[in-house]
C-alpha cells in the first residue's frame, strides 16, 4: 500500500473529492495547512507594523491505496487541483507498512477497501 | 443587455439632475425650520405630528415656542444611541454569515457607513431630507448645510433639541446603505462601496427621507404611511441590492463551491443587537415617550417574535429542523415589516404581519435559489426588499385610528382595509411602494454605472476573490493563530 | 424511583387543574385593570406602590386619573428594551459554556424563549399573570386575554402607558424559562424543550407572578418582599432546571469525557450583556424614575462587583488562579441574590449580600460534583437555585424603610432582622421560597412527564448526542472553514 | 538609570503622603454636598453647573431645595448603565487585539476593574473625589465613606437622585485603570495588576477627578475645561500606561515573533460598544436631558467619525489597504480626542477635532515602532495618552459660548483661540495637561515600585510568558476544542 | 523505527492515550483532521440551501516507535478506539528512517524513549 | 527524496523558517498539532472541576528534500529550534517514493526544487 500526501489549494478540495469518488476511492483524511513555497505571500498591517505573510492556506489530503491505483489515483488528483497557477501544490508519495481497519481488526489492502 | 439597460437608466439621470437644479432655483415654499412659523406645513412625519399635541396640550394654538421635554429627550437620546447600535449590529450579522477569509470585508462595508454617512449627513444629507421642500421631492441643501441652526430650539413641533432629531434621523441614514452591502459582499470593491454609499445616500435617500418624512410628496400629499421606515430604509435598500448584485455578478464558485456561514454565533450576535436597538428605531420614531410609542414597542417586539418563530416552523415542516439561522433571519424578516406599521396597528395586526412575513421571504428566498439568476449574497432583497413591500403594504390593511389618532387626524390618511377605512390607504401604500422601487432601481442603476467608471469596475479580481477581501482589500486577517507568522486558516478554524 | 414520584407529581396536577377550573369560575375579586378604581386594592408590585405615590404628590386622594409621566416612561421603555437584551446574553453566557458542537443548540434554547413566550404572554400568559385575581393564584385569564384593554392608560396607579409595563413584564416571563435551559442542554431534544417551556410559562411562572407580584397570595396576603424577582425568576427557574436534569440524566460522556466550555469570551460577552440588562431588571423593578430606582441601581452594581470578587477570591486561596469563569459566575451569583432585595437595602447590606452568595454557589457546585449524583451541566441550580434561595432570605435579613417606605407602608412588609423588624420577615421571605419551591417542582415533574409522553422522550439519541445537537437537531454547525465541505472541526478551532 | 528614576518619585510619594495628611487634618472649606448649601461654591463639574441652572430655572434665586427631574433621572440611569458596558466594550477591544493564549488574561485586567474599583469607589474612592474640598486636591475621605449620606437627596444643584450621580462618576473610575492594561498586558502579574489599579484609582485618579470635577484646582481654581474626560481620564491613563510599559519591559518575543491581533472581530465588537457607551459617557457628563446633552451627543458621533474615516484614509494612501483596525483605532482617538471639549464646542470644531486626532495618534504609534524604546503593547499611550492631550488642548481652540453658556458662566472660563476667546483657554488647557502628566508619572512610578516589591515583581516568569497567561495566571484557556483533552490551538483555531 | 499515524473518533482520544499510557508510549502528537469513509455524513440547510456534508471531525495520532513496539502498540489503539460502529477509522504504518531529539541531538531509538 | 516532520515550539517557527530559507530550501508545509511527552502540562479548572492538560501547542513542519539535502536540512532544523528545555521536540525522516508538482506535472527531484 501507498500513502498518497497530497497538498491543494482549498478551493479545489471539492474537485479532487469529486475525482477520487469517480474512481472509486471512498476513504480520505484532510487537514487545513499552510504552506510556503513558490507562491508569493503577502503584507499585513497593524497600526503601521508590518507582517510579510509567506504561509498560505492550503489543504492537505491523505489516501491510503493499494499500490496498483497509486497511479491512477495521482493522476486524478493532479488532474483535479491543477489550476496552472503558482501554488497549485505537491503529491508526495511514502510507502505503508500495514494498515489496520480499527472497527474490524481487517489488516492489509482489506482495511483500506 | 446590459447596454439596454443603461440607456434608459442615463436618460433618468438626466431627468434627476435637472430636475435637482429646477428644484434648487424654485423659491422654498415651506420651510419647516424653526424659524419660520411650522404650524400646518410642519413636515408629516409620523411622529412629528402626534407627539406634540400631547405634549403641548395647553397651549395647543399657539404653536410658537415649542418647548423641550425632559422625558422625551431622555427616551430620544437613548433611542439614538439604540439605533446608532444596529449598524455594527448589521455587521455582525452580515460579519457571520460571510466566509472568514471576507469577515473583515464584510464588517467594514457597515462600519464604514458610520464613518461616510455621518459626515456626509453633516454637511448636506440632512439638509436635504429636512429643509424647506422644493417641489415635494427633496429639502432645501443650504437650509441646514453643514448643520447651520440645528441647536437645541426643537424642528417644528417637537419637543426634543433639534441636535437629537437630527442624530435620530443620521443613524437611519447609516444603516441604510449599509443594508445594501450584504447583497455585494465577498466581490465588490471597497473603493467602490464607498463612493457608491456616499452617492447612493445623497441622490437615493436624502431624497426618499424627504418624500416621506420630510415634508415631500409621498408623505405629505400623497399622504402615504410609513412609521419608522419601510419605504425609505427596507424597500430602497432592498431593491437596490438586487439591482447592484445584477450589475455585480455571481461571487466566484457560486453554484460550485459551498458558500456557507462561517459563524453562526456571530450572527446571533448581529440579531441580539438589531433587535435591542430596533426598538428605538421604531419605538423611537414617535419620537417621544408616549402610548404610541408604548404601542409601537410592542408591535415591534411581537411581529419579531412571531416571524422569527414562523420562520423555524417552516424549517420544522420542511427538513425537520427548525435552525439558528432560520430563527435569525425570520427575527429580521420581522423587524422589517413592523417598521412602517408599528405606529399604526393594533397588537394582532403585528402579530399576522409577523407570521406571513417569514413565509414570503422563504418564498422569495427559494425562489431565488431556483432562479439562480443574481448572487444576492446574504439575501438583502429576500429578506429587506421583499419584507419590506409587505409591510408597507400591509400598513394600508392594518392600520388603525384606535391605535394612532394622528392617522386620520394630522397625516390625513386613512385607516386600513381591515379597519374600516376600505382599499384607499392600501392603493396609496402601493404607490408609495412603486415609486420608491421606480428611484432604488433608477438611482442605483447611474450610479453604479457611474462608480464602475470611476473605480474601473465595481469588482475586485479574481485572484483577489479567492484570496479572500480582508487581506487583499485590507491587508488584516479576522482571525490569527499564535504561531507568529502563520496566519489562521482561511478558515475559522 | 422514578414511577414513585409521579404519583404525588400527578396528585398534584389534579389539584392544580381543579383549583384552575375553581378560579376562572369565582366572581373577579379585586380587578387591577385601569376600568375599575384600583386603589387600595391594587395589585402590590413593590414598585406599583412606591412610585405613583411620589409622582402623584399632589392630587393623592384622587386616584382616579393616574397620569402618564414622560420621564418615568422614557425609562421603562429603555429599561424593558435593557430586559429584553439579558435573554441574548444570557443565550451567550450558556453558548459559550457548552461544547462548540452544541452552541447553536445552546444559544437557541435561549433565543426560542423569545419567540415562544412572547406570543404566550400576549395571548394569555399576561392575564394569567396581571389580570384580577382569582383566589390568591392566578389572574382573570381571560381579562388581558391578547392584550385586549392594554394600551395607552396606565395600570393600576402606575405613571407609565400599561404597554410599556405589560411589555417590561414579558421581558421576565422570557428569560426565565430560559434559565432553566443551562441544565438540560446538550441532550434535551428541542421539540421537547420547546414543549417545556411554553407549559412550564403557563403553569408554573404566570401563577407564580401573579402570586408575588399580581395581587396574589405571596405578594399580597402573605406579604413576601421580592423587589425584582428572586423567587419568581431565580428560585423558580433553579428549581425547574434541577428537577428537569434528574429527570433528563446526565449527558454521555459525563465523567469520563472532559466536559470544557469552548469559548470563554463568549462567556463573558453573556456576563458583560447580563450585567448590563440586569440594570433595566432591577432598577426597572421600581417602574420609576426616582430614588429608589437608583437604590437600586446601585445595589445591583456592588453586589456584583462584590460577588465576583469574592467568587475570584476562593479560587485564588484554593487553587491560586483566579479565573475568567469564575469572575463571570460570581457576578452572575450576586445579581441572582441581590435580584430580591435591590429595592429594599441599602448598600453595605448589598454589599454583605454579594460578598456571602459567591462562597455559597461555590460550595453548592462543589457538592454537586462529589454528589455526581445530577447533570446540572451549567449549575442553574447552584448560581440561580442557590443564589436565588439566599438572596430571598437574606431579604428578610437585609430590608429597611429608610431606602424604601414602602416596605412598612404600602407593602404592608417589616423590616428585615438585621434593621430592627425582628425574624418576622425572614420566616414570611422563607415561607415564599417553599411555596416557590414546590411549584417549581410539582409543576415541572408534571409538566416534564407530560412533555415526554408528547416527545417521544426528553432526550435525544445518543448518537445525535455523539454528533452534537447542533447537526443533528438544527441542522447546522457553528463554526464553518472556508474550506468548502470541510466543516469546521467539532472544536472551535 | 532606573534607580535615578526612583529618587525623585520617592521624594515625591513621600510629598504626596505628607500632603493627603494634612489635608485630612484641614476643617473641610466647602462641602458640596447636600447637607450644606452649595450655591457658589458648588463643585464646578461642567454639567453640575449649566444643567441645574435651567432645570430650576424658576426659583433661581433659593437654591434650597433642588428637586429631582424625571426626565434627567431617566437619562442618568441610562447613561451611567450605557457607561459602565464601556468597561466590557473596553475589555473585548483589548482583548481582540492579544493573541489568543493571553485572551482571557487580557479581558479580565478589565472586567476585574469592574469589581476592585467599584467597591473601593464606594469605601472611599467616591469621597475622596466628590466630597468636600481639601486643600484644592482631595476631597474629605470621611465624608462620602462607605456612602454614607449618598442617597436620593442630589448631590449639589444636580436634579437627579445622588445616588445615580455616585453611580455614573463610579462608571468612569472603573474604566480609567482599565485603560492602562493595554500597555501590560501578556507579561503583569495579575496580582500586581489588581494592587496597582487599587492604589493608583486611590492616589491617582481619585484626586484629579476631584481637582477636575470635584471643586478641586484644576476646575475650580485653574477654571480649566474638561467636559467628560480629558485629563482625568485619557491623559492620566494613557500617561501612566507609558511609564508603566516602561517600569515592565518589553514582551517576549517583541521584535523578533510578529504579535498580531488574533481576533479582529472582536476588537470591532469592542469599538462598537465603546462607541455605543461613549454617547453616555460624552452626553451623559452634562447630566441632564438637555440641549447641551444634545450637542455633546452629535460632536461625540462626528468627531468619531471623522477619526474613523480620516485613520483608514491614512493607511489608504500610504498602504492602500484601508482597514478594519485603522477604522477602529480611529474611532476610538476620535472618541477620546472629543471627550473634554463635546459640551463646549461646535460641530465644526467636532469635525476638524476628528479629522486631526488620527494623524496625530498613528504619528505616535510610528514613532514608537521607530523608537523601539518600550513595548506599550495595545498602543494606550499611543491613543489614549496622545489623543486626549490633543483633545484637551484643543477644547482651548474650539470651546464657545455659543454652545454652552456656563463656559464664561458658571464655570468661569474663557472661549477658545479660534472663537475670540484669546490664547487664555488654551495656556490653561496646557497647564492642566502638564499637572496631569505630573500627577500620573508620579504616581505610576511610585505605585508601580511600591507594588513591585510586594508582589514579587511586577512580571510573570518567562515561561508563563510564553505559555500564555491565560493558562498560567488563570488556569483556563479561552477556545476548547470538543476533542476532550486536546485544548484549542494555541491560535483561535 | 516505525511511524504509526491512527486516524480515531475524537471521544476516543482520552482512551486510546490512557492505553498507551499504561504501554510506557510516553509521546504522541494530535491534529485534528476531517475524514470521508463509510460512515454518511449528514446534511445542513442555510435559508433553504442544502449542503451535504461527509468530511467528519476525527482525531489523527502520531507516534513513532520502536520496531519492535509496533504491535503492542497497534493492539492498544486498537482496543481503545474500536466501538464497532462505522468511522472507528484506521491506523497506517510507515517507517521510519531517523528520529532526532531536537533538544538534545539524540537519534535513532534513544530519541524516542 | 525524504519527508523531514519537524515537531517544533511554536515560538521557534520564524527561526526554523529563516534557517530552511538561508539552506535555500524553499517549500515547506506547517501543522498546527498538539503533543505530549516529556514535557509537563498544566491544570484547568471551571467551576472546581480540575481538568488535566498534557497536550501541548506544538507545530509540525513538513520539508520534503533530496536525500543529499536531509543532513544539513535536519541540522538547521535542529539548531534553529532547540532551547535546552525540555519540550523541543522531535524530527522524523521518512523515505518518500515519489513527488508530484501539481501544477506542471513534473516529477521526481524536479518537483521539489
Ligand atoms: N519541499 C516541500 N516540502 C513540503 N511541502 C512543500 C514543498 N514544496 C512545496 N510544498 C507545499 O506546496 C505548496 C505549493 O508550492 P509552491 O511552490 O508555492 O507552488 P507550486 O507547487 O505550484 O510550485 C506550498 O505552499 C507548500 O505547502
Ligand atoms: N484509504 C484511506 N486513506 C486515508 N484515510 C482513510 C482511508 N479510509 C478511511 N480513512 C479515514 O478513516 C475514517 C473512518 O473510515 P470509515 O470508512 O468511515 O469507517 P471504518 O474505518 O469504520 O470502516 C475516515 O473518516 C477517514 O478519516
Ligand atoms: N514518540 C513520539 N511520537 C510522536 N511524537 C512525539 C513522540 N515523542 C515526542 N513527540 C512530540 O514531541 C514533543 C516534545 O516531546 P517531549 O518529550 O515533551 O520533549 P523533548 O522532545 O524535549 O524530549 C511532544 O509534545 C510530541 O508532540
Amino acid at each position: 500500500m501507498v500513502r498518497i500526501e497530497a497538498i491543494i489549494r482549498p478551493s479545489r478540495l471539492d474537485e479532487v473529492k469529486s475525482a477520487l469518488d469517480e474512481l472509486g476511492v471512498r476513504g480520505i483524511s484532510v487537514i487545513e495547512i499552510k504552506g510556503a513555497g513558490k507562491q508569493k505571500g503577502y503584507t499585513q498591517h497593524y497600526r503601521g507594523s508590518e507582517y510579510q505573510v509567506n504561509l498560505l492556506p492550503k489543504v492537505q489530503l491523505i489516501v491510503v491505496v493499494r499500490d496498483e491505483e497509486q497511479e491512477r489515483v495521482v493522476e486524478a488528483i493532479e488532474g483535479a487541483a491543477r489550476t496552472g497557477e503558482i501554488g497549485d501544490g505537491k503529491i508526495f508519495v511514502t510507502s505503508v507498512l500495514e494498515a489496520i481497519r480499527i472497527r474490524t481488526g481487517e489488516r492489509g489492502d482489506t482495511a483500506i477497501s | 443587455m446590459k447596454l439596454r439597460l443603461w440607456r434608459p437608466a442615463l436618460t433618468a439621470l438626466a431627468l434627476i439632475s435637472l430636475s435637482f437644479t429646477a428644484f434648487a432655483q424654485a423659491p422654498s415654499t415651506a420651510p419647516p425650520g424653526p424659524a419660520t412659523a411650522p404650524a400646518a406645513s410642519a413636515p408629516a412625519a409620523p411622529a412629528l405630528s402626534t407627539a406634540p399635541v400631547e405634549a403641548a396640550a395647553a397651549p395647543a394654538a399657539a404653536p410658537a415656542a415649542p418647548t423641550i421635554d425632559k422625558g422625551d429627550t431622555a427616551w430620544m437620546i437613548v433611542a439614538s444611541a439604540l439605533v446608532m447600535l444596529m449598524t455594527p449590529g448589521l455587521a455582525f450579522f452580515y460579519g457571520g454569515l460571510a466566509r472568514s477569509k471576507n469577515i473583515l470585508s464584510t464588517l467594514m462595508m457597515s462600519f464604514v457607513a458610520l464613518g461616510i454617512i455621518s459626515i456626509q449627513w453633516a454637511l448636506w444629507g440632512y439638509s436635504v431630507a429636512f429643509a424647506a421642500d422644493k417641489g415635494g421631492f427633496i429639502g432645501d441643501p443650504m437650509q441646514y448645510a453643514f448643520l447651520k441652526d440645528v441647536g437645541e430650539t426643537p424642528y417644528g413641533t417637537q419637543t426634543i433639541p433639534h441636535t437629537i432629531f437630527m442624530m435620530f434621523q443620521m443613524t437611519f441614514a447609516i444603516i441604510t446603505p449599509a443594508l445594501i452591502s450584504g447583497a455585494v459582499v465577498e466581490r465588490m470593491k471597497f473603493s467602490a462601496y464607498c463612493l457608491f454609499i456616499l452617492l447612493w445616500a445623497t441622490f437615493v435617500y436624502d431624497p426618499l427621507a424627504h418624500m416621506v418624512w420630510g415634508g415631500g410628496y409621498i408623505g405629505a400629499t400623497l399622504k402615504a404611511l410609513d412609521f419608522a421606515g419601510g419605504t425609505v430604509v427596507h424597500i430602497s435598500s432592498g431593491v437596490s441590492a438586487l439591482v447592484l448584485a445584477f450589475m455585480l455578478g455571481k461571487r466566484k464558485g457560486h453554484g460550485s463551491e459551498e458558500l456557507r456561514p462561517h459563524n453562526l454565533p456571530m450572527v446571533l450576535t448581529g440579531v441580539a443587537l438589531l433587535w435591542f436597538g430596533w426598538f428605538g428605531f421604531n419605538a423611537g420614531s414617535e419620537l417621544a415617550a408616549d402610548g404610541v410609542a408604548g404601542q409601537a414597542f410592542i408591535n415591534t417586539h411581537i411581529a419579531t417574535a412571531a416571524a422569527a418563530m414562523s420562520w423555524i416552523m417552516i424549517e420544522w415542516f420542511k427538513y425537520k429542523k427548525p435552525s439558528a439561522l432560520g430563527f435569525g433571519s425570520g427575527a429580521v424578516a420581522g423587524l422589517v415589516a413592523i417598521t412602517p406599521a408599528c405606529g399604526f396597528v393594533d397588537v394582532k395586526g403585528a402579530l399576522i404581519m409577523g407570521l406571513l412575513v417569514s413565509p414570503i421571504c422563504f418564498a422569495a428566498i427559494q425562489m431565488k435559489n431556483k432562479l439562480n439568476k443574481y448572487d444576492d449574497a446574504l439575501d438583502v432583497f429576500g429578506i429587506h426588499g421583499c419584507g419590506g413591500m409587505f409591510g408597507a403594504i400591509a400598513t394600508g390593511l392594518f392600520a388603525t385610528d384606535k391605535v394612532n389618532s394622528a392617522i386620520t387626524g394630522a397625516l390625513g390618511a386613512k385607516n386600513g382595509l381591515f379597519y374600516g377605512g376600505g382599499p384607499h390607504q392600501v392603493i396609496i401604500q402601493i404607490e408609495a411602494v412603486l415609486i420608491t422601487i421606480v428611484l432604488a432601481v433608477v438611482g442605483t442603476l447611474i450610479i453604479g454605472k457611474l462608480v464602475g467608471l470611476v473605480t474601473g469596475g465595481l469588482r475586485t479580481s479574481t485572484d483577489d476573490e479567492e484570496n479572500g477581501l480582508d487581506v487583499t482589500e485590507h491587508g488584516e486577517v479576522g482571525y490569527s493563530s499564535d504561531t507568529s507568522t502563520v496566519p489562521a486558516f482561511a478558515g475559522v478554524d
